[in-house]
């Protein structure tokens, strides 16, 4: 059985389906990238899956349970926790206090602060800069701010929205070496990504998604890498330029 | 008729002016909170012009409308890149200003042998003209009526018309209304005059009604009520602010039913109302669902 | 000269205070919500009528009265959340605005249908002589009022930055995406944020009516009025902006009251916030308000 | 003595000046009943009393004047030459602008502000 079951979404905003019918597997304790071109409908369906968009029709199972319109902390609750698109850290509150803020809906208070320390351990910018304010650090140490935000939660499911947006190509490699290590301690991964390239090396599965359709799914090996960049950044349906 | 319904629908009339006015600024997409002061700047030019310079009342109202249409337009063109609440905060900013300077206006004159005139927070007594020219209270609410008719006439011309759509896109989402090419500023500036003449034109209209006029008649109290009366009538047509008054002044007022509870009853409903329909009963959905029906 | 100087910067500083007290709820509802609550005022007077109310009919001492107060004004400001801006989350932001001015005409009717007459005596904070001090006097109660307001300040700053709750309103107020992405429950954070903003807004309230002794249903718009002004003073959804913005509005308008009178003091407020906001400095506009 | 004289014109000036406008004058009496009052009118014009005309009797609320607005009633010539009696049900205690539409003779509408508490009314102090 697979950890995360997405059968039939359809997602839409106003009349406009961004998602017409969404179905996808995540396994566990597996990378599983989804990538596609601009307007496919990912970050919607990463956006559904937390809970933030309630979808018009499609269940989602996570662990057995249907997740599929649940408020957002009630999914967070059931250990799915999102990296946005474009980080969304609290500007004014100091790293330490994003850091609390991702623990928020933790009943067990007392492993909080040894669960920070890890994340120090993990993240030895953050520990440097952890009474600073989030708005003052870097792209880079923003997006390792969130990630840390969201594993606060204990996620048994991490989902990543394009964690490597807007960022310097060495700080990109050191986002994909903290996926992998994540991965390699038991986390299950959801990652959406631009960057098919690194994407393609750090996955076990992949699909691609173009206007609101799931359109290929496959390891790694099963499609050449150059007609998997085409086709995530131009789409299948290449209209005549 | 008797008298307390011809008063009745003067006062429906009267008021759709002004909610006329909040539901033209509202879809254009701005939310003011002011309309009174023009309302009151209608009221006070057009009573001081025909009760001490002797102008007769059709030219006092068309002065008046040109002052309100100049007052609002230079409102609105320092504040008019502000949004949402901080526009209807500077609405309502310039509307208390007005006020206050009614409260300092001391204007009066001596006219057959009795003073006349803004009198401050005394208010101003004895706009008499329709009385001096015997003009009778039906006779009156047809002027009103008419007026009224002409002017929702003029909205929906423009509704059907181009310039309709462009307003309601500047309403709905200006960035994109600006990338096709309209001129955003130019357009909000001529709603927020033609919003400036057409409450200005209600308050000459009520200021003649009720002969007297004083500053706390325009207070927040009437911006406030003009822009909920255009919100719960509805932003798909123009007939939507009159069913608004229609509602609160027509059915609860007149019938006295909720006599000392009115407030209470028409309070709840309205905001009942806006949970099932944010955007009023004749909403755009509505509106366009009549139109198939009936034609 | 200097003497009135300095007596109306005291007489500033304990009027702003209740003005920031008031901007202070303002901002906690309009930074969550992204909503301005008309209601907010009438909820306010409720409270004080709840407790006007009981003082008439069965005498209470002053604290108890400041209890009832709070507590009716909390009750009220429940009733605006559930009937005006839960419906309207994620919703359109005039409908709930409007819907809240309809609650407040509620307020001001049920206010004169319970107490018909236009004032009210309400017992005053304290009935003793000013306290002469050198060419200055200092009234009791406006240290009295001063001192709780600055206390009620203290009070929020703690539970802002000090709490698991004030974490998720701050968190909230900054990113209301992330904040539900980091597992806060944000409609239950809302409703305790207006029950906060309210029982704030009660304890001004409170110590407005107690220092003037008496009380009239003009109370909901002037608190209104005074909240919203000293709000976008200090620039719309900052809590310590909304303290500044309620204690420069208390310091202008106690000056000019002296040197220009009342009239002259409301249009300078005004004049004030138009022209800032027609300026749009910076501090007023960085933040969005839709 | 001159100064008593003079005050006593400068008292009488607002009666020389009357023009043609009617002046009103307003006594009301709380019936028990609350918010009902049984009140006076006394209407004069040129100084004299002004007999014979139809008088309606309305009530506003000075904010919002249009919709707090009270259903009129017919007032009835009392029994003085000028004096007019109607009964006025208001919604509340406060202010209220008194509107008086006069017919017949005269044809007018006069506004008057009186402060209505528990027993009767007093003309507003400003």
């Amino acid at each position: 059985m697979s950890f995360l079951e997405v059968r039939d979404v359809v997602t839409a905003y106003g009349k406009i389906e961004a998602l017409k019918g969404v179905s996808l597997e995540v396994a566990e304790g597996a990378i599983t990238c989804l990538l596609g071109p601009n307007g496919a409908g990912k970050t919607t369906l990463m956006m559904t899956l937390a809970g933030i968009l309630r979808p018009k029709q499609g269940s989602i199972v996570f662990a057995g349970e249907e997740i599929a319109g649940r408020a957002p902390h009630a999914i967070v609750a059931r250990g799915v926790a999102l990296v946005p698109e474009n980080r969304l850290v609290f500007p004014a509150m100091t790293v330490l206090e994003n850091m609390h803020a991702g623990a928020y809906q933790r009943g067990d208070k007392k492993t909080v602060p040894g669960d920070i320390e890890r994340m120090f351990a993990r993240f030895p910018r953050l520990k440097e800069r952890a009474a600073q304010q989030a708005g003052t650090l870097s792209g880079g140490e923003q997006q390792m701010l969130a990630v840390a935000r969201a594993l606060m939660s204990r996620p048994k499911l991490l989902l990543m929205d394009e964690p490597s947006l807007g960022l310097a190509p060495l700080v990109v490699e050191e986002i994909f070496r903290i996926v992998t290590e994540l991965h390699r301690d038991g986390t299950t991964i959801f990652l959406v990504e631009q960057n098919a390239h690194m994407a393609l090396r750090v996955a076990q599965h992949f699909y691609l998604m173009e206007q609101g359709k799931v359109t290929f799914s496959g390891d790694p090996g099963s499609l050449a890498e150059d007609e998997v960049i085409r086709r995530a950044y131009l789409g299948s349906a290449q209209r005549p330029a | 008729m008797d008298d307390y319904a011809i008063g009745v629908l003067t006062n429906i009339a009267l008021f759709s002016f002004i909610a006329l006015s909040a539901y033209l600024l509202l879809i254009a997409g701005e939310m003011s909170f002011g309309q009174q002061a023009f309302f009151g700047v209608g009221a006070y030019a057009g009573g001081i012009l025909t009760t001490l310079y002797a102008w007769p009342l059709p030219l006092a109202a068309l002065a008046a409308m040109a002052l309100g249409a100049v007052a609002q337009f230079l409102v609105a063109l320092p504040t008019l890149r502000l949004r949402g609440l901080h526009f209807a905060m500077a609405t309502l900013a310039a509307a208390e200003m007005a006020r206050i300077l009614f409260e300092l206006m001391h204007w009066r004159r001596e006219i057959d042998g009795e003073l006349a005139g803004p009198d401050g927070t005394q208010g101003f007594r004895g706009i008499r003209w329709i009385f001096e020219h015997g003009i009778e209270p039906l006779h009156y609410l047809g002027i009103v009526g008419v007026l009224l008719a002409l002017v929702l006439a003029l909205f929906l011309m423009i509704e059907r018309s181009k310039l309709g759509a462009t307003l309601r896109g500047v309403g709905l989402d200006p960035e994109l209304a600006a990338s096709v090419g309209i001129d955003v500023q130019r357009i909000k500036l001529g709603v927020a005059a033609a919003a400036g003449a057409l409450a200005a034109l209600g308050g000459v209209l009520y200021a003649h009604h009720n002969t007297y006029i004083e500053p706390r008649n325009f207070d927040i109290m009437l911006g406030v009520h003009s822009l909920a009366y255009a919100l719960i009538g509805g932003l798909g047509t123009a007939f939507g602010p009159l069913l608004g008054v229609l509602l609160d002044i027509g059915t609860l007022e007149s019938t006295r039913v909720f006599h000392g509870y009115r407030m209470i009853v028409f309070g709840g409903l309205v905001a009942l109302v806006l949970v099932y329909r944010p955007r009023g009963l004749l909403d755009e959905r509505t509106v366009q669902w009549l139109r198939q029906r009936f034609s | 000269m200097i003497a009135d100087l300095v007596q109306n910067t005291l007489d500033g500083l304990s009027a702003g205070a209740t003005y920031a007290l008031l901007a202070l709820g303002f901002t906690l509802i309009f930074g969550v919500l992204r909503r301005a609550n008309l209601s907010f005022g009438p909820a306010i007077m409720f409270g004080c009528y709840a407790a006007t109310w009981t003082h008439v009919n069965f005498g209470a001492g002053l604290l108890l009265l400041a209890l009832i107060t709070v507590s009716g004004a909390v009750l009220a400001g429940a009733y605006v959340e559930r009937l005006c801006f839960a419906p309207h989350r994620g919703g359109s932001a005039i409908a709930a605005m409007v819907a809240s001015f309809a609650l407040w005409m509620q307020f001001e009717e049920l206010a004169t249908l319970i107490m018909p007459r236009h004032l009210y005596a309400f017992p005053l904070l304290y009935e003793g002589d000013p306290l002469a001090l050198g060419p200055f006097t200092l009234r009791i109660d406006a240290l009295a009022m001063l001192g709780a307001a600055l206390a009620a300040c203290l009070a929020l700053w703690w539970t802002l930055y000090r709490t698991r709750f004030g974490l998720a309103v701050r968190a909230l107020i900054e990113q209301p995406a992330a904040a539900a992405l980091a597992g806060i429950n944000v409609p239950w954070v809302f409703v305790r944020v207006f029950a906060l903003a309210s029982a704030i807004g009660g304890v001004a309230g409170y110590l407005v009516v107690a220092s003037h002794g008496q009380i009239t249903p003009m109370l909901g718009m002037w608190a209104t009025l005074k909240g919203l002004l000293a709000m976008m003073l200090g620039g719309l959804g900052s809590l310590p902006g909304a303290v500044i913005g309620g204690l420069a509005l208390g310091l202008i308008e106690a000056h000019t009251q002296w040197y220009l009178g009342p009239q002259m003091r409301d249009l300078i407020a005004y004049l004030l916030l138009f022209v800032l906001l027609a300026a749009r400095v910076p501090w007023m506009t960085t933040r969005s308000a839709s | 003595m001159a100064k008593a004289a003079l005050l006593l014109i400068v008292l009488a000036l607002p009666l020389l000046a009357q023009a043609q406008t009617p002046e009103a004058q307003l006594r009301c009496e709380s019936t028990g009943q609350d918010f009902v009052y049984d009140c006076t009118l006394m209407l004069t014009r040129f100084g004299r009393p002004l007999e014979g005309a139809q008088v309606t009797v309305g009530a506003d609320m000075p904010s919002m004047p249009m919709a707090h607005s009270v259903r009129p009633a017919r007032a009835r010539p009392g029994l003085k030459p000028g004096e007019y009696k109607a009964r006025l049900d208001l919604e509340m205690l406060g202010e209220w602008a008194i509107k008086l539409r006069l017919d017949g003779p005269v044809r007018d509408l006069l506004v008057l502000h009186y402060e209505f508490d528990s027993k009767g009314a007093m003309p507003r102090k400003r």
